[in-house]
């Protein structure tokens, strides 16, 4: 316990007298810690996004003509157990052509001659919001189109399909991009404080000459590397949340008709204190990194 | 307490270091290594310290064999030595106390008794009044004191001194010799490299004469 | 110029013997280097994927069956003389009906009893691929509607309106972490720096002692700045075209039936000299915002 | 050649440094500072080389007076002197060579005859077969004379040596001081803060006594 505390005062003694080189790690990492909270920022808004978009995506189930009432509440269990369905709705002939009377607009007037019975009577099922993938949902609608009385699946809103698609695809290259500067924080801070140790390596040796152990002299280091990534950490998202508050009156998006907006929404406080864990660790093992080398003698 | 028998050490082909060097140096004795610019003086010394390894030869410490020694017994040989450096090796972000303290602090001791200890070997060195700064703020000899209060405050059973009172006046050049003697009384063995003929010549103490890296006479006790 | 060479000895001499702070700086610069060409590659690409999607995009310009041959001309002419459009087609209403038919799919039969004559013809409008906003396309809408002899006017493919909104929006957030990174490049980049000269402070004094004059002592850490950072960017660069390499063949993006699909392409040459020339000058600024205060004596 | 009159220079209102010094040294004359460890003697020579200013009192230098001097023309003036440091401030990471090449490179002067005068002075020294290491690697007494070449190696008109044998034996010590009064019969003024009594003694010049900060004899020329 005693020597926990010598060893933290050594650390900050060090830190003390050392505020430029203090200064320019925590200020690295800070840098880098900023950038990932806006890549993750970023990153977890447009997971909202496309959450709030899910919730109009919707499948039309359209019933055979001949369909009995026994192969329709068969459906319907079908349709309840899977996961993927949040609410399913009846609509009959009429309702149908009502809607797709509104729906072709100015070209209504088509219709006008032809009878309420052409139009199949349908199910649509809209979706839940949480963790579907636009997969599971195919997969859904393949089982359906094999079902008696079923005469065809189709999605409610054809381009959302597209959409999640290229939804799926950027979320490839932010995982991708997240990952590239993941490495580069562990890399550039790991260098950071590997220049701050090689700048010391006179005093390790004169420590180690005295008779000092080898953890007598890592000790202060670690506890150094640990406080200087972890306070690099906390700024670089601080600064983070103050750009957010920047931007957050800048930026809504608009979800179309009757959906509302989208607002910005900062980082669960969980992965705040996940980053910022992170960053004591990252300075950790960027100390460890360094150490090794120098301890010879 | 210090015995090498034909102990070779080099630094590369072009720089000899240490050639056939036998020497024993009692327990509670007084030796002065000397010899010119170049010739091993410190390097006999680094051997010694084990911060440098003998390519050949046996070296004992406290009767023990340390040719094959591990990372951990180099450190609690060391433990058991104090050394002046010829260029001081202070820690230029630590306060004079705190360079002082280190060799109490890595034997583990409590810090009333490193105040106290520190505080009674910066006065018998002068240095009372500069306890609070950096070795980069203080002169040359006011640095070479602070390494010197640094080996002996911890009653090494041997200390070294590398040349340790080359930046001194004649003044306190006696005073650190009277100083080293009293440790050496208290039984540590001394052994100071120096260039200073007249301390030499002040006492009654053996003299290891090296030239080119070869002990050339006083390499056995007197008895 | 025997002074260049004398200073770039001394440069190279000293990174010869320094070559851990040499290898620190140069990979810190390289990996934030490599992290900038990859945001970089990225854009570039979906720029390119937006070019191309852009071409499918049409405008449907609905006639009145009243309307005269001359108001038709003049609706041509109109749309010929606008920047925003590459190709015009005239449908008729037969045409118009065939088309209809086959985008019902299933339920075409519903328009078996209608008469070829219900629907309007209609222009449709292939849009030039190059420079345009969906705002300017919207402008030609609106200014179209208010023509005699137009009864309506439409998108071909309404969802990639949507699409090209989120694309406007996307290309926002990514030149703000854009910015943010080249932020981030010259803070990082300039710390690993100034830790270096940092590290060399005693050097800068000892050279001032002995009668150097500041330019003498800062010529070789300029040319030490320019050739790791030039270095490291070369580096960084050569690494997101080694990821570019290996990504090309697992990344291929269906630009739906008909259009083919588009291919990965590196950044053009122009930018990678660009990028190496900016690290360069990073590495110049990087030293001159360290050397300041080292020189006081 | 060497004017201060009434200087005063402090580190600190724990350090005074220099307090109420007035002396002066003529040209091509060689003196002496002696004092005990503190004293302030390589303070004065820091004065005189531009690398601390006074608070008070006024320095002239070759007749001119350097109170409010400029960077550019403080760089002027060292160029003119020569300093071998208590603590030798070589470059760590040049060689032997090139560190002494320093000196001449400031001045802009030709790779060839760079190469010749350090040679010729390395030589002088006893190190001509270590050019090429790095001082790193270097026995004490061997920094300390390449600290001398470098000061003495571009003909300095004020050569200052702070404790310039404090790590040599005795034999190289005398060298030294051979080489010293050589390069002051040559006509350049050489100044020389030093512990070595002896030497002292062997020589007929002037002694400027300090103590703690103060000129306590000797300070004005003895003619
Ligand atoms: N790290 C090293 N690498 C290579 N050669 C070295 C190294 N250290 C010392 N030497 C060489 O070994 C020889 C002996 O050096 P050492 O420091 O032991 O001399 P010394 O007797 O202490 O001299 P001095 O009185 O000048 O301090 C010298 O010639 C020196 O150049
Ligand atoms: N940078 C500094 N900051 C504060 N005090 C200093 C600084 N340099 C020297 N001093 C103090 O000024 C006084 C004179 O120092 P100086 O180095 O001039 O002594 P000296 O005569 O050269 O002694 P020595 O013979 O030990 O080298 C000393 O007490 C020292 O502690
Ligand atoms: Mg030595
Ligand atoms: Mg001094």
């Amino acid at each position: 316990m005693s020597k926990i505390v010598y060893f933290s005062m050594q650390a900050f003694r060090h830190i003390r007298r050392n505020t430029v080189v203090a200064g320019v790690t925590v200020g690295t990492v800070a840098i880098v810690f900023l950038l990932l909270c806006v890549l993750a920022l970023v990153g977890y808004n447009l997971d909202r996004l496309g959450e709030r978009l899910k919730a109009g995506l919707y499948l039309v189930v359209y019933l055979e003509d001949e369909a009995t009432e026994q192969e329709i509440q068969e459906i319907k269990s079908t349709l309840e157990s899977s996961e993927v369905v949040g609410s399913i709705r009846f609509i009959d002939k009429k309702q149908a052509l009502e809607i797709f009377k509104k729906r072709l607009g100015a070209q209504a007037t088509l219709l006008n001659e032809v009878g309420p019975d052409t139009l199949p009577s349908s199910l649509e099922v809209k979706l839940s919001s949480s963790e579907h993938s636009t997969k599971s949902i195919e997969a859904l609608a393949q089982k359906l189109v094999s079902h008696p009385g079923i005469e065809q699946v189709q999605y409610g809103q054809a381009w959302l399909g597209r959409f999640f698609n290229f939804m799926d695809f950027s979320r490839l290259i932010a995982l991708l991009i997240g990952a590239l500067l993941v490495f580069a924080t562990l890399m550039i801070v790991s260098n950071t404080i590997r220049l701050s140790v090689y700048a010391r390596t006179d005093e390790i040796h004169i420590l180690k000459l005295v008779g000092a152990t080898d953890n007598f002299v890592k000790a202060p280091f670690y506890i150094e590397g640990v406080v200087l990534g972890g306070l690099g950490a906390l700024l670089g998202i601080g600064g983070a949340w103050l750009l957010f508050i920047l931007a957050r009156p800048l930026v809504t998006i608009p979800l179309g008709p009757g959906s509302g907006d989208l607002n910005l929404e900062f980082l669960p406080i969980s992965s705040v204190a996940i980053s910022a864990a992170g960053g004591a660790v990252v300075g950790m093992f960027g100390t460890l990194a360094s150490l090794g080398r120098h301890l010879r003698i | 307490m210090i015995q090498m028998y034909h102990v070779y050490m080099s630094y590369g082909s072009d720089s000899p270091g240490l050639i056939d060097v036998s020497l024993r140096i009692e327990k509670a004795e007084f030796a002065f290594i000397t010899g010119p610019s170049g010739a091993g003086k410190t390097s006999l010394l680094r051997v010694i310290m084990l911060a440098e390894r003998s390519q050949n030869g046996q070296i004992l410490l406290f009767g023990k064999n340390v040719a094959n020694i591990k990372e951990k017994e180099r450190t609690l040989f060391r433990r058991h030595m104090g050394v002046v450096f010829q260029d001081f090796k202070l820690l230029p972000s630590r306060t004079v106390e705190q360079n002082v303290a280190i060799s109490l602090e890595v034997l583990g001791k409590g810090r009333g008794e490193i105040r106290k200890k520190v505080g009674e070997v910066l006065e018998l060195v002068g240095l009372e009044h500069r306890a609070h700064r950096l070795p980069p703020t203080l002169s040359g000899g006011e640095q070479q004191r602070v390494a010197i209060a640094r080996a002996i405050v911890n009653d090494p059973q041997i200390l070294m001194a590398d040349e340790p009172t080359g930046n001194l006046d004649q003044a306190l050049s006696e005073e650190i010799g009277v100083l080293l003697n009293r440790i050496n009384a208290r039984g540590s063995t001394v052994v100071v490299a120096t260039h200073d003929t007249a301390w030499i010549q002040r006492t009654q103490h053996r003299v290891i004469h090296l030239e080119k890296g070869r002990v050339v006479s006083g390499g056995m006790p007197l008895g």
